[in-house]
């Protein structure tokens, strides 16, 4: 496929995106050591910048997302306030979610990051079924699901995508493969040491890709997103990537090889990002990036600091549309 | 009114609702083309009239089919799935309690799942891999509503209320009811509200709360007991979520004698919770204790008399409310 | 892999299977038009036996299989005893399984047929979970499970690969690919045409067979069952055959193309393998075996007929080893 | 005896087991090498010492986790299996309900499935895809047994007799006792029978079952209720099947008042059962209506004040048992 080149704006964007989940995170980070701040455990996509910057930089407005548990930057890069970002993972009333969600499934439905699961290997039903609405429809959307490598050994993730295709759903699978599951190394439950060589068993086109290239997984996502767009149903793009920060921030990676630890730390896809944007001459666009990215985070900070944490009896809401009258 | 049997009756439902809104679509395994052709059965001739787009075979995913309407609904369709017998609810219990139950709630009440799910029950000659009343299961999972139909007026009505309802519901259908079961089904919108019992038979001395296939069992019992002149009040829940408390409640309070009836097992059942319920109420009328009758908690035998000897019958009824008439 | 060729007794053998199965089954399908003879629905794998003969024939006794609905022809060609059998699918105390499993759930536990189950798509994990007690104790056994191409749509499916894979299991996973789920057709639930195809992805070796040559299939298990027994892990093998007697003795098959069915036919198991045998100038050893299969089946209904049906209340045994004992 | 962790009991009796008996195996997700380094975790240490072919980390699959287990205790093997977190059970509800639980009464008794799977409980700040108490699931399916620990001795107790029965038995396992609970635990081969509850504190006024971490806020509520001249007996089920109703009734019969208290949700939940139960066979003995102390009926929230909310409280307890007192 001939697509266009990447302009100096999508670019410059790319990196500003990553810049911004980076400075959330660290935040998280630092948040997560100061003790009793935030509830719950903290997970980062640390090191994954590139994935969600990348895919999500190529979706319209009416594609859909559906996410996981490590989701942050999935949510920023589509737009969604930092501040109720923050707000929700602190389990506050002016969360995303009005603290029913915290950390572990934050979604914003009005930006179309429609549904998010912590169950792992759910989110390939979910944005099947989605995908699904779309197609029924007939109108232009894909929806695109995040999911981890670990999440690739259970059996939802084979029926979403064996449905997918047999019914030729607009659906992109993207496969966040940072070299873990929780502590398992990838060889331990993959057999064959990756997850896109699947794609063919169920007449889909999927490729692994290199995710700490920012502008080489956009690329590949614009790919994938035509041929859903136009159809020809499902892909699966495989990120290759590292978790750099273990699968949490309560993580402390004693079964991490520090020397595999160092060397993806060597690939830290902004930085790499930084120096082709330097040597293609851009680096004038990035002067004040970082402080803008960091003055956002405290704005987030100091609004969900502010917002009260909800009533506890407002636990009863939400959960049906049409309430349920009990007794007792 | 015209006369139905309670499989047209359903397939009655589903035509109209998918007749007045095109949101409306059915998927499940065999639902459109069948290995069986029997006009009794609930999605008989619906894929002739509506075609594959609205009507639409699965293969054999129960995850995925529940997965769809959970994806689906929460883009606003109103999914309306068929997980084929009941102890493949199992299959798909992460959907159905984790995702169509929970999601609205993490969102903060920002999403909804307008979806049905309709499982088909009951005890037939196939043993316990295919027969297993797990309605307890669902009423025990908040986020859920489940209705449970006896006749084919009520298997109408309650179907088109649970497809537009705004919340998920589950429409358990006892299979053999399908062609043994026929009544008068009004014609037309027919709506049962989830959530308000009928009651199936007037009487002063006794109230037995039941659903389903039960109901005719009760209606047996209550019979002969006329016979002894025991007048015994029948209320057939029609849905179990909600629960019409009010009406047991009221009915136990006029007769001082409450049991439960249900063809799924004994402990833990649904009747656990009824019986329990009307305990904690009605203490100061009750003239003597509650009483469970339900299956021995072993599971679906296949050899024809010992399946016989697991469903309870008319006569284990009339005999427990002989034995409570004389307790008080 | 170079094995030593099929001797003539071999040969003989796998022709008098296939025979008895046919014989057995053909007998099913009598007595299921004869009203109340049979509880339930009766399956068949007529058309399928050179599956079940060509595979099992090639297993050693302490090899495991673990199968589904479609069971009889495993379980004849390791030797069940087809009285018992029979007594099983009657319901009668002198069955398989004393009247508990019936038709669709018959296991010989003593011959190492060591489940059954009909939850579609269940045998591959309870078949991965015995390979790896063989593996733990380093017995020289492979456990080999029978499932359909509808199965592999399944998670579960998925699972059991992946998982017997990633951790070197001695699994033959046999698809028995008979062009049907169900109603539904091979293209409608399979994107790729061929499940064998997904071996590569969990790095096993897969092979699609002519599952109506009886010699080919026992050869490729043969290979198979070596790669597995020598420590190398899983391997699947798919049959492409056909359901001849659609999914049920009830299932019409009013769906099923005509021409398709007359092509099929037209590459009975049996006729084309006694084409081959008498081709090979071994007709002789044929001579009386369709009677001695006739007998046998004549024995097995007199057996089975004879057999009471057990005690109602004898369906409490069984369901545990320490029975619990309740009140109620 | 020496005091020790509930995390470390566990620890203790997984050691002890395998030490005793070669046929028992670990199998779950994170169980050898873990993200956490915690010595009261359960599984902590046991991979060093007992090496990767006994302790067995597994990929992200709970249905294969299960289906291991019945696979290979059908094969005579004694796996103890993990279950990550309660809502993950309903991933392999389908291999715990309809296979460990059904395979034996369908074998006729042939089989046996001599398998433990630890689940872990509890509410801790995830939200409701963590943290959901089904207990009631299970009680409500034939076939399996189930252990509910409070406390370190009865941690270790359960688990032995859970892992030598030879029936499939459920532990559930309250993750942040782990760590809070610390007690005497028995050197050796300490065993506490399956079926037998334990008084955890005498008195006269009024019987509360509870089991689990709940014991520990009935215990409080009891003093509480102690200072005002109200004398609580508190029992602690530890096995919720077989349930111990003798000792329930017995105490019973003594206070004349019954109430029950769960962290699971009311509607259909465990006390639903031991309430009925008590109303069906106390009549004559209570003095008071039996009650139902659980959680409302809503997903377990993220929001540290709504999570409180949603747990029952001592506060809740002795406002209950006040109310006892003055209605009779
Ligand atoms: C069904 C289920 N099983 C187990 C868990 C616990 N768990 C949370 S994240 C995780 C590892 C997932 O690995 P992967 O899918 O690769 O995602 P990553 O964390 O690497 O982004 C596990 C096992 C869960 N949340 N859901
Ligand atoms: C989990 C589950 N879903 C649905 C069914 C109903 N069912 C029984 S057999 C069958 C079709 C299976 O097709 P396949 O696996 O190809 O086996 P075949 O019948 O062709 O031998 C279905 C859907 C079932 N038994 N279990
Ligand atoms: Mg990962
Ligand atoms: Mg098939």
């Amino acid at each position: 496929m001939q697509r266009d080149p990447l302009d100096r704006d999508q670019r410059i964007g790319l990196h500003a995106d990553m810049l911004l989940i980076r400075a959330f995170e660290d935040r998280i980070t630092q948040m997560a050591h100061e003790q009793g701040r935030l509830p719950g455990m903290q997970i980062t996509c640390h090191g994954q910048e590139a994935v969600a910057a990348g895919v999500v930089r190529a979706l319209t407005p009416r594609d859909v997302i559906v996410t996981n548990h490590r989701s942050h930057g999935h949510l920023l890069a589509r737009g969604v306030d930092p501040g109720a970002l923050l707000a929700e993972i602190m389990g506050r009333q002016g969360g995303l979610n009005h603290g029913k969600s915290g950390t572990l499934h934050l979604a914003d439905p009005g930006r179309n990051v429609l549904m998010t699961s912590t169950v792992v290997g759910a989110g390939p039903l979910l944005a099947m079924g989605a995908a699904f609405a779309q197609h029924y429809r007939q109108e232009q959307g894909v929806t695109c699901v995040f999911f981890g490598d670990g999440a690739a050994a259970e059996g939802s993730v084979h029926e979403a995508m064996n449905l997918a295709a047999v019914w030729k759903l607009p659906v992109l699978f993207v496969c966040e493969s940072n070299c873990w599951a929780g502590a398992q190394a990838h060889k331990e439950h993959c057999p064959i040491g990756e997850i896109a060589a699947r794609a063919a068993s169920y007449n889909m086109p999927g490729e692994m890709t290199d995710g700490n290239d920012v502008e080489g997984v956009h690329e590949t996502a614009r790919g994938f997103l035509e041929h859903c767009r136009s159809g020809k149903g499902p892909a699966l793009m495989e990120c290759r990537t590292y978790r750099m920060h273990g699968h949490g921030e309560h993580d402390q990676q004693q079964y991490v090889d520090k020397d595999e630890l160092a060397s993806w730390a060597g690939r830290d896809p902004i930085v790499r990002h930084a120096e082709v944007l330097r040597r293609d001459g851009l680096g004038e666009f990035m002067a004040g990036m970082l402080e803008r990215a960091d003055q956002a985070v405290d704005r987030a900070v100091a609004f969900a600091d502010a917002s009260p944490f909800p009533p506890p009896e407002e636990a009863l809401d939400h959960l049906y549309v049409n309430p349920i009258l009990r007794e007792g | 009114m015209p006369v139905k049997s309670t499989g047209q009756a359903v397939a009655e439902a589903l035509a109209l609702a998918m007749e007045m809104d095109e949101d409306i679509f059915l998927a499940g395994e065999g639902i459109g083309t069948s290995i069986h052709v029997n006009p009794h059965l609930p999605t008989f001739g619906l894929l002739e009239r509506f075609g594959p787009r609205r009507v639409r075979d699965t293969p054999v995913s129960e995850a995925a089919i529940v997965g769809l309407a959970v994806g689906a609904s929460c883009m606003g369709l109103k999914p309306v799935v068929e997980v084929m017998f009941f102890p493949f609810i199992t299959l798909a219990a992460d959907m159905l309690v984790n995702h169509a139950a929970k999601l609205r709630y993490l969102s903060g009440g920002l999403s909804s799942f307008p979806l049905t799910v309709r499982v088909k029950s009951g005890v037939f000659s196939a043993g316990c891999q295919h027969s297993h009343s797990l309605e307890a299961w669902l009423a025990h999972a908040p986020g859920l509503k489940i209705a449970y139909p006896s006749n084919p007026a009520d298997a109408k009505g309650l179907l088109l209320s649970a497809i537009f309802d705004p919340d998920p519901v589950v429409v358990v259908e006892e299979m053999p009811l399908y062609w043994t079961i026929h009544g008068e089904v009004p014609e037309g919108d027919y709506r049962v509200p989830l959530g308000q019992a009928r009651i199936a038979r007037q009487g002063g001395d006794a109230t037995l709360a039941t659903y389903g296939g039960a109901v005719h069992v009760a209606l047996q019992a209550a019979e002969a007991l006329q016979a002894e002149g025991i007048s015994l009040e029948v209320i057939d829940l029609r849905s179990l979520v909600p629960l019409d408390t009010a009406s047991v409640i009221a009915s136990v309070r006029k007769t001082g004698r409450f049991l439960t009836l249900h063809d799924a097992t004994r402990f833990c059942g649904y009747g656990a919770e009824l019986a329990a319920t009307v305990a904690e109420t009605c203490f100061d009328e009750l003239k003597a204790p509650v009483r469970r009758i339900a299956a021995p908690d072993i599971p679906v035998p296949f050899s024809p008399p010992q399946e016989a000897f697991y469903k309870p019958s008319a006569d284990q009824v009339t005999q427990v409310v002989r034995g409570m008439m004389h307790a008080g």
